[in-house]
């Protein structure tokens, strides 16, 4: 193995972290550098990344190994998987920091700030990158501590609160998947991501040992990836930052959770043994109860990011039920709503913010007839709903496809139902905002109207959630062709779990 | 003083009792003869008596540790002392009576000192007890109201003081100098060498013990300390 | 029992009541007596148990010297600082747990 | 493993130089006592360092001092943990000493507080080399009065009141552990700890021996329900004091009680074992809980001392009575622990004292509104709380991780148990404080700015504790040399 093979993934995750080490050393006032650093680590990240995955395509090898403690590595490894995660966040990350330059313009804190955001968006390649569950467990619990000063970041009593309540969870969770990597590492010694090999140690372990792990290991992931009964810090979470909230819920924090049950089961486990313990079914059932959940509660609240947030508990649960399906073509449909939920759910949130920092706007009732004093935005938050819903040709009716097939291969027929209950209720709770919208007049003054000199809002605010939508619909409308998320599904369906 | 108390003291002190009783009387015979030791190799140390070639020279550097911890503890009174140093004033007891009978007694304090010192090589003696003798004499100076002039200077109290750990330390360093073992004297410097440690010693033990003395005078009146520090400090 | 061995229980027994006054008592002073009896017990103890049935040995002996210089010193570094507690609060005693 | 005369001294210069300083410090112009501390600092540096060189080449070696053999004579030995403690010791007391000269500048407690930090330099690196039993009781004792001493400097009532307590503490520790020396010599006529390892254990009097000297050790290491002298002492001093006490002068105890369990612990001790782990079990949460309900910064991050040390105790049940790969695992995890508690606490004790000396106040509820203003010391107290929450990629995660895996591969469910939930309990308290300091309203914006040299010294330590997590495969091989446990690989 060449050099530079090892030391790319070190590099990709260096980006991230001389920027973020670099802006904690900047003084409060030094803007202009401070996006410099933000935007050279991004854009950067991301070149190196793209790189990178072309290069996993080709069949070559990255991987960084270095020795922990005797039978524990640090492994740092690019996989088809992982790739597809690292694109995802750092593709995102880049629209997230311009976002986030407009939206907390003349804000305080800001070195602080964007220094953890740096550090959370490592914490997240390196969650993709990791190349055994430990290295992965490091950057697991990594992005807890740097989401944390983020979700406080107003320091008002609210943000404390839900702060709080985060990492009563998140370390909670973390403790729990200790708990299993440790119970696993005492059985196997590394717990690599390789699936044969662990099968192999495990052959005479008791399996409700082994179940028991699974439970462990998929509750501490389970925190993050908002499974019920687990979610209650998501929608509390709300009151951070729109930035912020972009992160959790479609770069870092969700996603890690839902990508570590995808390692879980693909390559700890591995699909097949899973299968054979009769691990699966009970998280399809898990996977399908929280996608109802989410939905049910997010018709009943009245704040549009609380709708947003019970609805990735809801989202984020289509990528746990793929994972759940037995068979390719549902795990497809799994795999591919990691990136289409990323793209659509970021946009509803780009958007979410600018409603409330352009117009003040945060309740669902008072956005009668904004779709006329922010047309652009609108459009790029209907593209998010449809999305959602899973209106043909977008990327969400790609995701519900998939996995419908997949439960029918799968021979779990009754996913179907859950799949259109689930979208019959996306319908009953988007359709309804978009109303609102586009087809109610105003109501007097906004509460608290910015911009006033922008046709829409902020440029840097508004360049992001456009071109996310365009992402979401692009997505949908060439999953056929190479490097969609759905051929890369695809590839690393091929790739990894039908040899 | 509460009944629990008394009754939790006599546990722990019984229990305490028994376990020693028990391990003394279950105690096996040592295999190890240590005495025989020191006899058969005192012809190489630095001292003819047992006692001082075990402190001096077998263990010496026990006892370099221990001289430490005698300056130490001048050193945490140096630094706790009060704001003005008492004063004879304070101290003093003054009376003829005493001047007369300490100026019979110390000579002869000094003398029982200096015997004690020297027999420290052949018999029961040593630095401490020197010391301790010295430092009683210095007290009864001191009681009478009477300063030895020289020690008036904090410097060369202090001097004084860290000459005993200075001289051992010197000495324990010189053979690693030349090529041995730390504290290993050549056999035919041993003997000068705890000599002049010797001396040392029981100069800093005496001023060490008379300095313990004078820095927590025995006074209750005198004015309530005021903080000396130079500002205050957020912490406590 | 050799001489020795009535030392060394001796020493037991002043270490036992040195243990009793020790947790017994609040007030400071008494609290080093205290100590001191049980460091004069312990002294006793390890010269004793070792001289018993071995005839005189300098090793304990030289120890012990070594650990009354040790206990004169903690002895004063302590009455250094109750006098200044003492000045301090007024108190002999110290307040108690917080 | 004989060596040069030259190359064994090291040890002894290790303990004489410290000692020469604190002569020197004690005589020299108020002025320039700091001063030569500091460039004493870097012969000492040295000298640790070619004594790693000189294990590393030579395999584990002893000196004579006097030319005397042991049982005779006293010998310093160099194996592993030795070596690996002395360079502790100077990670830790370089930035400590760096942090006091200017903590201390221009205040009255500077004038005899480099001599006692020099004394209390000479008598760790004693106790982390000695093998005689005795002159490890006069190590302890001198250990003991510096620390006192050192507690007692700030000299108001609290101080005097913390450091009395502390003394009182130290001086029942050392009486006790003198008693197992009078049995153990009594019993079998040597005080060193390498002809007593050889010695019969099968019968009464080592084990009260051992008994009486754990108690007294556990005691000055502030083992529950030993430990109500810890918080006020450690909680009390000033900030460089603290930082020493609870990184260096609580482990000393503990490294004397390993080093005796080693050599004199009896067969089937599991019981004992089980105890001490059972209070070490407490200790985490009653300390924890105790740093929760602090109102003081100091005075929680001292009572997460009493938490952490608790770890520490759980490696007698791990190592005793168990497999040989889980005794190795807990020998791991132990002097990782140990190591990483020492940076992370040095380094929170260094960023508390810069957050009080910001806010001028000592109270947490006070640091509202801190966070915009002071992040760098807050950054370094929350690098620092990683360590001490046991979070990756910390050093202290690595400990309870290797401590786990022991634990696991011994069936020791009930120590998993305390090492995740004492985790979650240290980051509860970690949190109260940043949760307090992430308040933001209108309370205040004027802060005061702590110097340079106090940020740098707590952020390079809190640094050190983070990345010793992804470095300690080496030091751990390293730290094996010479015990029980470095037979393999």
């Amino acid at each position: 193995m060449s050099g530079t093979n090892a030391w790319l993934p070190l590099a990709v995750l260096a980006t991230s972290l001389v920027a973020a080490v670099g802006i904690f050393l900047l003084r409060e006032h030094r803007h202009g550098l401070r996006t410099v650093f933000n935007l050279t680590a991004a854009l950067l990240k991301l070149a190196l990344v793209v790189w990178m995955a072309l290069g996993v395509l080709d069949g070559m090898h990255y991987e960084l190994r270095h020795s922990l403690f005797e039978g524990i590595d640090f492994v740092l490894r690019a996989d088809m998987l992982g790739m597809m995660f690292a694109g995802l966040s750092s593709l995102l990350w880049l629209f997230t920091t311009i976002y986030a330059i407009g939206y907390l313009e003349n804000a305080p804190n800001r070195s602080r700030f964007f220094g953890f955001f740096s550090l959370c968006v490592a914490s997240t390649v390196g969650i993709a990158l990791a190349g055994n569950l430990f290295t992965f467990f490091l950057f697991y619990e990594l992005l807890t501590l740097s989401t944390y000063p983020l979700v406080v970041h107003r320091g008002t009593e609210k943000a404390l609160r839900a702060g709080r309540i985060y990492l009563i969870y998140t370390l909670g969770g973390g403790a729990v998947l200790l708990l299993g990597l440790a119970l696993l590492a005492s059985l196997v010694g590394e717990p690599a991501f390789d699936a044969g090999a662990t099968v192999q140690a495990l052959e005479d372990v008791d399996p409700t040992l082994l179940t028991t792990i699974f439970v462990l290991l998929v509750a501490g992931l389970g925190v993050k990836a908002a499974l019920i009964p687990l979610h209650g810090w998501l929608p509390t979470a709300m009151v951070a930052p729109a930035p912020v909230s972009a992160l959790l819920h479609a770069v870092a924090v969700v996603k890690a959770g839902a990508f570590g049950i995808a390692r879980v089961v693909y390559d700890v486990y591995g699909i097949e043994f899973a299968w054979q313990l009769g691990l699966l079914e009970p998280l399809a059932w898990l996977a399908c109860a929280t996608i109802l959940f989410g939905s049910i509660r997010a018709l009943a609240q009245t704040d549009l990011k609380r709708r947003l947030a019970f609805s990735t508990v809801s989202q984020v649960s289509y990528v746990i039920l793929g994972i759940a399906l037995f068979g390719p073509v549902g795990t497809a449909g799994g795999l591919v709503h990691l990136l289409h939920q990323g793209l659509m759910k970021i946009t509803l949130f780009f958007c979410a913010g600018n409603y409330a920092e352009t117009l003040g706007v945060h309740r669902i009732d008072e956005l009668d007839g904004a779709g006329r004093r922010m047309p652009a935005t609108s459009v790029a938050f209907t593209v998010g709903a449809f999305g959602m819903i899973g209106v043909p040709p977008l990327a969400g009716f790609v995701t519900k496809w998939y996995l419908g097939i997949g439960a029918l291969d799968a021979g779990m027929a009754w996913v179907v139902a859950v799949l259109i209950a689930s979208s019959l209720l996306n319908a009953a709770y988007f359709l309804p905002i978009l109303h609102r919208i586009w087809f109610r007049p105003q109501r007097g003054e906004w509460p608290d109207e910015q911009y006033k000199q922008h046709r829409d809002t902020h440029p840097l605010l508004l360049a992001p959630a456009l071109v996310t939508a365009g992402f979401s619909v692009g997505a949908g409308l060439l999953a056929g062709m190479p490097f969609s998320p759905l051929y890369w599904a695809e590839v690393v369906i091929l790739r990894e779990y039908l040899p | 003083m509460s009944r629990l108390r008394l009754a939790a003291a006599a546990t722990a002190a019984l229990g305490f009792a028994l376990a020693l009783a028990l391990a003394v009387i279950e105690r096996p015979a040592a295999v190890l003869n240590l005495p025989a030791l020191v006899e058969a190799e005192i012809a190489g140390a630095g001292a003819l008596h047992p006692i001082t070639a075990v402190l001096l020279d077998f263990r010496s550097f026990d006892t370099l540790l221990e001289v430490g911890v005698l300056l130490l503890a001048v050193i945490v009174a140096y630094a706790l002392r009060e704001a003005q140093p008492d004063g004879p004033d304070r101290m003093g007891l003054d009376t003829p009576l005493l001047r007369a009978v300490i100026s019979l007694l110390l000579p002869l304090m000094l003398l029982v000192g200096a015997y004690v010192l020297w027999a420290g090589a052949t018999r029961p003696g040593g630095a401490f007890q020197a010391g301790a003798i010295l430092a009683a004499s210095g007290l009864a100076l001191r009681l009478a109201g009477l300063r030895v002039g020289g020690l008036d200077r904090a410097w060369r109290v202090h001097a004084l003081l860290a000459l005993g750990l200075a001289v051992f330390v010197a000495a324990a360093v010189l053979p690693a100098l030349a090529g041995h073992a730390m504290l290993d004297h050549p056999a035919t410097l041993a003997k000068t060498i705890v000599i002049v440690v010797e001396i040392a010693l029981t100069v800093s033990i005496a001023l060490g013990l008379l300095a313990l003395f004078r820095l927590a005078p025995p006074q209750v009146d005198g004015p309530v300390f005021e903080d000396r520090r130079s500002k205050p400090r957020g912490g406590a | 029992m050799s001489t020795a061995l009535f030392h060394a229980c001796i020493g037991i027994l002043l270490c036992t009541m040195g243990l009793f006054a020790f947790i017994v008592h609040r007030h400071l002073l008494r609290r080093l007596l205290a100590f001191n009896v049980m460091g004069s017990g312990c002294f006793l103890l390890l010269v004793g148990l070792a001289q018993d049935g071995r005839g005189p040995d300098p090793v304990p002996q030289a120890l012990v010297l070594t650990g009354i210089v040790v206990a004169v010193a903690s002895t004063a570094l302590a009455l250094v600082i109750f006098r200044r507690w003492y000045r301090v609060s007024g108190e002999g005693q110290l307040p108690e747990d917080v | 493993m004989t060596v040069q005369p030259a190359t064994a001294n090291l040890l002894a210069w290790l303990v004489m130089l410290p000692l020469a300083a604190a002569v020197l410090t004690m005589l020299l112009p108020l002025r320039l006592r700091a001063a030569a501390s500091l460039v004493l600092l870097a012969p000492m540096t040295l000298l640790a360092l070619m004594l790693g060189a000189a294990l590393a080449t030579h395999g584990p070696f002893v000196l004579a001092l006097g030319g005397w053999a042991t049982p005779l004579g006293i010998a310093l030995q160099a194996d592993g943990p030795a070596v690996g403690m002395t360079l502790l010791t100077v990670a830790i007391s370089v930035p400590c000493a760096i942090h006091a000269a200017a903590y201390l500048r221009g205040h009255a407690e500077a004038e005899y507080f480099w001599a006692l930090f020099w004394f209390l330099w000479a008598s760790l690196n004693t106790i982390w080399m000695s093998t005689d039993i005795f002159n490890l009781y006069v190590g302890i004792e001198l250990l003991g009065l510096a620390a006192v001493g050192l507690v007692a400097l700030r000299g108001d009532a609290e101080a005097l009141a913390a450091a009395m307590r502390y003394l009182l503490a130290a001086l029942l520790g050392s009486l006790a552990y003198l008693i197992g020396v009078a049995l153990l010599y009594g019993g079998h006529g040597s005080l060193s700890l390498a002809h007593l390892a050889q010695t019969d254990h099968a019968q009464a009097t080592t084990a009260v021996a051992l008994a009486a000297m754990s108690l007294g050790l556990a005691l000055k290491t502030a083992l529950f329900p030993l430990h109500a002298w810890l918080p006020p002492a450690h909680g009390g001093a000033l900030t460089p004091v603290s930082a020493l006490l609870s990184a260096l002068v609580i482990k000393a105890s503990f490294f004397i009680m390993l080093r005796l369990w080693f050599a004199l612990a009896p067969p089937g001790l599991s019981t004992a074992a089980t105890l001490l782990g059972l209070l070490g079990a407490f200790a985490v949460f009653w300390g924890g809980w105790k740093a929760l309900r602090q109102s003081r910064l100091k005075h929680l991050v001292a009572y997460s001392t009493v938490a952490q040390i608790g770890y520490l105790f759980l490696f007698f049940p791990l190592a005793i009575g168990t497999g040989e790969a889980a005794a190795r695992l807990a020998w791991d995890g132990t002097m990782l622990m140990l190591i990483s508690h020492a940076l992370a606490k040095a380094a929170m004790f260094l960023a508390a004292g810069n957050l009080i000396l910001a806010i001028g106040s000592p109270r947490i509820a006070d640091l509202a509104g801190i966070g915009r203003y002071r992040q760098f010391s807050l950054l370094s107290f929350g690098i620092a709380g990683v360590g001490i929450m046991g979070l990756p990629p910390s050093g202290g995660f690595g400990a309870k991780w290797l401590l786990m895996q022991s634990a696991l591969a011994g069936g020791g469910w009930l120590w998993v148990a305390v090492l995740i939930g004492g985790g979650l309990l240290s980051a509860a308290y970690v949190f109260k404080v940043f949760r307090h300091a992430f308040i933001e309203g209108p309370k205040r914006d004027r802060f005061e700015d702590p110097p340079a040299a106090l940020e740098i010294t707590a952020l390079v330590l809190a640094l050190v504790s983070l990345m010793i997590g992804l470095a300690a495969h080496g030091p751990l091989t390293w730290l094996r040399l010479g015990t029980p446990f470095g037979v393999s690989e």
